[in-house]
């Protein structure tokens, strides 16, 4: 028996396909893009290949993130809040702060010992402190998002970054890169302006116990170097921090596919 | 001849404009102009943008009498005689090109200003936004860039559509995904861009509406050079804008005019003193 | 280092720390003093001092302040001074005081007496309501009934006894300090160059910091070795500036006041701390003394309401008296009172033909390239529109 | 609505009507010259003012109806145009947007300018801004009527009381200076004895939503039912309007009906209502079945289910005591104590904050009530903001994606509580 959790994200579009056990079996990754249909399929069917199986084999699927209404394959949907919540406790089960950086929004949610959300909070009105922002950073750098963080890392000097807005952050960059200053020390500014507003966020639901870090920006060490710093906090983040809106959604499914769930509409 | 030099280094372009140096010769007549982009290096921007205007003029170096630097790069300019703020320098430029003019909105790429003038043409009051791509050039660039689309199409573009789509992000950043769903979804090109333009003239609106707008309504700016964006914003506004062909140089051009009377005065100050 | 400069550097310390060094210090001397902190604008600081309390100004964090734990509690449409005292108080910067008192500025100061109440309900929290019905017979009665209540606190607080003696003695003393203060004020007005706006401010800052005895002689100092000051005129507009009365704009902008050549002769800047028009007229009643002064001889102000022409009035008298060649309004991001009032003076100013701008600040601004270039502008159209006419 | 029923949307045919005729009257009022006095809803002193000869503008009502009628947008972007900030209350700017246009009201009344313009300072500082606006525009008279905010939580002290009841006799003299006409002390007595009934009625109707299922919603239906009770409470009208609704809430009470076909969760509302958006917003309210139990802005005019009651045997005192006991000049603490105990009473599933940016009368102090609610009450509590006003405030998207994940998490943890 499989189920699987879809998420399209903003920006990528992430599958977790899950036995009867409850382990990961199969994964998918890809850009989102304009088709929200397509990309959901494709990583649906990336998933189910890694795990062997076939398609028709996963009993139960919901679809998260903001397009799962447009899950090609999805039985239901559940916002990205719960998902991630739900992911995270079942990867880390001490878990009760969760900070979930996506392309182009950021949350912050508390959660019990059950993964369920007691509290959330979320920027989403501007991109500023999103992965866009550092995706933008990367772009006037030319570098890979992959590469800023290591990059940061590197940082010797401190550098305050004062734009906030994702647009006109690049300019500040080219003018820091005109004034002779270093790559590295400027991404560790960068990194460290976000983990400031993030920090923000998280007291908004409180921030005293484990904290764990989901999210595709969850894989930049440097972010995740800065929110230590930041918040004073040991935080968890893992190779599945991308995939925690997936996996918590696959955990729900399997949850409805072993209480015999029927079948719902596909809501649109 | 000696001539003055307006320079305008704003964050995309930076451009230079040449008058007389006096006022009894050539009137207010722009001998040259040039723009170039301004890229990082905004030293050379300038160099550059100056030695277009001067040989579009066919005027050697020498004669340049003064120069004048305005727009957020102007303490960057090497060889200036004053710097003056592009506010001064656009309301200037403006009264010079469109002498009836009320309020001048100048937009950029990334800076909008509103500026109201007195009927003497002096600065009435006068309100910035330059925090937020939301209500600035750029954001028609970052559109145009996700279309996969040349910026000098997007105006021509934008005038042929019949029912803009509705953009409903604050921020500039996360509409582009929304102008990607809207091609998704089968949504025309020009739709999406006039959705763009209107919710760009929604904000500019507003800051007008913040130095109390009077008629006449003067447009600056290389933002002038969309058409499609203007039609937006005379839609908000409920009435004409003023434009001019030389509405990307007003800043330039002001900047120049107001340096000629520096100019006098020292020039006069010289043959004092000699 | 000079006398002056380390008296200067003192109060800018005072202005820019975020611990507080000269209440602080007061108490590790006073170990038994009482220190209450007030939020701007205004506070009976008399009442505060006969009681043998320390009064303190808060004026927020600044731009030195880093928030995050009051983010949480004051959402983003709320003016910066809220959440800035709050994460001073959230980060223990406030520890050394014995209480606060909020007062009926805005829905802000009203609100927040309450949040701080909740927040720290260990120390002394009180809400102050001035009267706002000035023209009632009623209101003084009620005024200074609640002056004597906040007495009764205060020397609880401080376990002092005390009598309406040690009230009209500490009047005095206030009034000696506002003494100085308007001649500082005026030194900054007839030769701005002899005193720059940020040293005037901190000097005025700290006034709210320090026990009114040992600062008189400070400024006295000051006052006399400003005039004798070396400096040279410098060439520039002379401006008013006006709606920072509670929150406060950094000291970077107000350099760059200074540096686009706007001297800022006159302004309401931390308006509390020069509360009084005129000198408080004195009766064998120090009680009804002060709540006079508060009905008839207060600066008019915003967050007091009389008459609002008299507001606007006043202002455009203040422009006069100063010599100024315009009004800049340097608001704080948010502060409502500030904003409605900006409404009415705009529309007096332009009757009169006096050139104004709008500017808006936020504590946590860390560029002010945007400000300085209004600023330019602003003195820009002063000078050269001077030109222009000459032409 | 799932059935229908005998006395369905009477109460709403009959308010139509008395508005209708409140506004009919009021634009011929300077003809027939009779003066105007201008008005806060929060604390108001419509009684007294009417027993002075008065006809009566509240501008908040004004705003309220415009925000409805998607006017609001407009008359805000033209106060702006005058010169004021996108950030002071919508509310302000809609009626000086609207004074400025000619005063004329979206269903076509003209409102005649004020002969005097009563501060009755208890809602907000905005407030005396706002008249202060007004005072400005029309050169007319401005009293103040000073209310003290409410500091501990035992409630007014006898000075406060004396104080604002001392004011209000005061105000009775300006008043007949301005009409020329004398108070009439026996009218002003009957009407605070038909206030108090009214009070009762509206009592009944608020508390009947501790039934489950509620058959009112006690925010989004409540909002409108409060209407007479702010802007006409002592007129014989306004106690037939309230026993008319009475009759239809017994109604659905008999039949068990509520204003949803089915009642999932019970919610308390904190804060006002996004006017512009209404309809929109409690589409997403009901989508997952939730009533509103007992909201705060219901009580924006008075708070009669605490007790208090006008008194004709005092109709000054008990005048100044409903000033005072006004929401929005209770302090956080008496707030945040009144939220809790409807909680308990109404057994409220949720607590709802919808934060309003023009309001900070009612905003600041918001987020520590939902950390109170969370932390110490262990109450699920939506924090969501927009605007009353101003609809450029309500980003609909984000809002509906908030109220989903919320009420999904509800869902989530009922299941879990079951098992
Ligand atoms: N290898 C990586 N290293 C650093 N950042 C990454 C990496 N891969 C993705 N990201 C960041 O993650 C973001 C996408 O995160 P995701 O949680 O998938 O967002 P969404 O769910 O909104 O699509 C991108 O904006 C990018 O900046
Ligand atoms: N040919 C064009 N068609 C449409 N828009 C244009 C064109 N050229 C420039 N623009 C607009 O003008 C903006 C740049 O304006 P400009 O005044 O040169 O900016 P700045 O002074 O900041 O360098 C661009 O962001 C773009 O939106
Ligand atoms: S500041 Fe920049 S990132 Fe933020 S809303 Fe505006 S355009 Fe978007
Ligand atoms: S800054 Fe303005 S809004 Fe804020 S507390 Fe002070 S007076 Fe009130
Ligand atoms: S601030 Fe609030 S209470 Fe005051 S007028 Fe505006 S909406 Fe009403």
């Amino acid at each position: 028996m499989y189920a699987a959790g879809i998420d399209v994200g903003s920006t990528q579009t992430k599958c977790i396909v899950l036995d009867e056990n409850r382990n990961i079996c199969g994964r998918g990754l890809r850009m989102t893009g304009a088709d929200v249909m397509k990309a959901s399929r494709q990583v649906f069917e990336q998933a189910c290949e890694l795990a062997g199986i076939e398609t028709h084999e996963v009993g139960y699927t919901i679809g998260t993130g903001y397009g799962r209404f447009r899950v090609a394959t999805g039985d239901d949907q559940i916002t990205e809040i719960s998902c991630h919540a739900k992911g995270a406790v079942h990867l880390f089960p001490k878990t009760r702060t969760i900070l979930d950086i996506g392309g182009q929004d950021t949350k912050a949610i508390r959660t019990n010992e059950r993964g369920e959300v007691v509290d959330f909070c979320m920027n989403d009105k501007c991109a500023a402190g999103t992965g866009r922002f550092l995706a933008a950073a990367a772009e006037v750098m030319g570098m890979d998002v992959s590469e800023i963080g290591p990059a940061s890392l590197q940082s010797t000097q401190k550098l305050k970054i004062t734009n906030v807005c994702t647009v006109f952050v690049e300019s500040e960059i080219l003018n820091q890169l005109g004034r002779g200053k270093k790559r590295e020390d400027i991404l560790a500014g960068v990194h460290r302006s976000i983990a400031g507003r993030s920090a923000s966020l998280l007291r908004r639901v409180g921030l005293d116990e484990e904290l764990t870090f989901t999210g595709g920006v969850a894989k930049n060490p440097g972010m995740l170097d800065a929110v230590r710093t930041r918040t004073k906090l040991q935080v968890n983040a893992s190779e599945d921090s991308q995939f925690m809106g997936a996996l918590g959604a696959a955990l729900f499914a399997l949850e409805r596919e072993l209480a015999g769930a029927n079948r719902q509409e596909v809501q649109s | 001849m000696k001539v003055i030099a307006g320079v305008d280094i704003g964050s995309r372009m930076t451009k230079a404009i040449l008058i007389h140096a006096e006022a009894a010769e050539g009137g207010d007549r722009i001998l040259g102009r040039c723009s170039v982009f301004s890229h990082f290096d905004l030293q050379a921007a300038t160099e550059n943008a100056l030695e277009g205007a001067l040989a579009d003029a066919g005027v050697p170096r020498e004669n340049l009498g003064y120069l004048a630097a305005t727009g957020y790069g102007r303490y960057q300019a090497r060889d200036r005689d004053i710097q003056i703020t592009e506010i001064t320098c656009h309301a200037r430029g403006a009264v010079a090109l469109m002498p009836e003019v009320r309020t001048i909105l100048d937009v950029g790429a990334q800076n909008a200003r509103a500026i109201r003038l007195q009927a003497s043409g002096r600065v009435q009051s006068f309100r910035m936004n330059d925090k937020c791509a939301s209500g600035a050039g750029r954001f028609v660039e970052r559109v145009a860039k996700a279309l996969e689309i040349e910026l000098d199409r997007v105006g021509p573009l934008g005038l042929q559509s019949e029912d803009p789509c509705e953009i409903s992000s604050i921020c500039a950043v996360l509409a582009e995904s929304e102008v990607i769903n809207h091609v998704t979804n089968g949504e025309t090109i020009p739709n999406i861009l006039q959705g763009t333009h209107v919710s760009i003239a929604d904000r500019l609106s507003s800051l007008v509406r913040q130095v109390g707008m009077e008629a006449p309504v003067g447009l600056t700016g290389g933002v002038a050079k969309n058409r499609a964006l203007v039609k937006a914003l005379e839609e908000r506004l409920e009435l004409p804008l003023m434009l001019d062909r030389d509405a990307e140089f007003a800043g330039a051009y002001g900047a120049a005019l107001l340096a000629r009377k520096r100019y006098g005065l020292t020039a006069k100050a010289e043959a004092v003193g000699a | 280092m000079n006398r002056l400069q380390e008296i200067l550097q003192s109060v800018r310390e005072e202005t820019e720390s975020l611990d507080f060094p000269g209440p602080r210090k007061w108490k590790q001397a006073n170990p038994d003093g009482r220190c209450v902190g007030f939020f701007p604008v205004y506070c009976p600081v008399e009442i505060l001092d006969a009681a043998g309390v320390l009064p303190v100004a808060l004026f927020g964090g600044g731009e030195q302040i880093e928030v995050e734990l009051a983010d949480a509690r004051v959402q983003s449409f709320i003016c910066s001074i809220s959440r800035s005292t709050l994460e001073l108080g959230l980060t223990d910067r406030l520890d050394f005081m014995d209480g606060m008192l909020f007062g009926s500025l805005c829905d802000v100061a009203r609100n927040l007496s309450g949040v701080w109440a909740r927040n720290f309900p260990d120390t002394y929290c009180d809400y102050l309501h001035f009267p706002q019905n000035l023209a009632s017979d009623q209101a003084m009665d009620f005024y200074v009934h609640d002056l004597k209540r906040l007495a009764g606190d205060m020397a609880q607080l401080s376990g002092k006894s005390w009598s309406d003696e040690d009230l009209a003695l500490s009047l005095d003393r206030y009034e000696s300090l506002r003494a100085r203060l308007r001649k500082l004020q005026q030194i900054r007005c007839q030769e701005p160059w002899r005193l720059s706006l940020e040293e005037f401010y901190c000097l005025l800052r700290a006034a709210g910091r320090r026990k009114v005895e040992a600062y008189i002689p400070v400024l006295d100092e000051v006052i006399s070795i400003l005039e004798k000051r070396d400096c040279r005129p410098v060439d520039g507009i002379r401006v008013v500036l006006e709606g920072s009365f509670c929150e406060q704009p950094s000291l970077e902008l107000i350099r760059s006041l200074d540096q686009a050549h706007c001297f800022v002769v006159e302004s309401d800047l931390a308006r509390g701390m020069c509360w009084f028009q005129e000198p408080i007229q004195r009766s064998d009643d120090p009680w009804l003394d002060l709540a006079r002064a508060y009905f008839k001889h207060a600066e008019a102000s915003v967050v007091r309401h009389r008459d609002p022409q008299e507001r606007s009035q006043r202002l455009l008298q203040r422009v006069q008296d100063s010599g100024a060649e315009g009004v800049i309004f340097c608001t704080a991001k948010f502060c409502e009172p500030a904003f409605y009032d900006f409404v009415l003076h705009k529309r007096v100013l332009e009757q009169a033909d006096v050139p104004y701008i709008a500017v808006e600040f936020e504590e946590k601004m860390s560029n002010f390239e945007s400000i300085r270039t209004q600023a330019e502008t602003f003195s820009e159209s002063i000078l050269f529109f001077g030109e222009e006419a000459m032409a | 609505m799932s059935q229908s029923y005998l006395h369905q949307g009477s109460g709403q045919k009959l308010q139509r009507k008395l508005l209708g005729d409140w506004y009919q009257n009021l634009q011929e009022a300077p003809q027939r010259g009779e003066k105007v006095a201008y008005l806060f809803i929060s604390g108001n002193i419509g009684e007294l003012l009417q027993a002075c000869g008065f006809h009566l503008v509240y501008p908040e009502v004004n705003a309220l109806q415009c925000g409805i009628k998607k006017v609001a947008g407009p008359n805000i972007l033209s106060a702006e145009d005058l010169g004021y900030s996108g950030d002071v209350c919508g509310y302000v700017k809609n009626d000086i947007g609207l004074l400025t246009g000619g005063n004329q009201m979206p269903q076509g009344t003209v409102l005649p300018p004020p002969d005097l313009l009563v501060c009755n300072y208890a809602g907000c500082a905005t407030y005396l801004r706002w008249f202060e606006a007004l005072a400005e525009f029309y050169q007319a008279e401005m009293v103040v009527v000073d209310v003290p905010y409410l500091r501990g939580t035992d409630g007014p002290t006898a000075e406060e009381k004396a104080y604002v009841e001392r004011q209000l006799r005061e105000l009775v003299t300006v008043c007949e200076r301005i009409t020329g006409q004398e108070f009439d002390p026996e009218a002003y007595r009957q009407a605070v004895a038909r206030s108090a009934q009214t009070e009762d009625l509206w009592v009944d109707i608020l508390q009947s939503a501790k039934r489950k299922p509620s058959p009112i919603d006690a925010y989004f239906e409540a909002v409108f039912f409060m209407a007479p009770i702010y802007v006409m409470r002592g007129t014989e009208a306004c106690l037939d309007y309230y026993r008319a609704v009475k009759e239809e809430i017994d109604e659905r009470v008999q039949r068990g009906i509520g204003p949803l076909a089915r009642e999932e969760v019970r919610i308390l509302m904190e804060g006002p209502p996004a006017w512009p958006h209404f309809r929109r917003f409690w589409e997403m309210f009901k989508k997952w079945g939730a009533v509103s139990v007992a909201s705060t802005y219901s009580k924006v005019g008075g708070v009669w289910d605490l007790g208090f009651r006008h008194d004709p045997d005092r109709p000054f005192e008990s005048m100044a005591e409903y000033m005072l006991g006004c929401y929005t000049n209770r302090n956080w603490g008496m707030r945040s104590d009144m939220l809790k105990s409807y909680a308990e009473e109404y057994e409220a599933d949720a607590l709802v904050i919808h934060s309003v940016k023009s309001c900070r009368s009612f905003s600041v102090g918001q987020a520590d009530l939902r950390e109170q609610f969370i932390r110490e009450y262990d109450i699920p509590t939506l924090f969501i903001e927009s605007d009353l006003a101003d609809p450029r405030y309500f980003a609909e998207a984000q809002m509906k994606n908030r109220i989903d994940a919320f009420f999904e998490a509800l869902k989530h943890r009922r299941v879990t509580a079951q098992v």
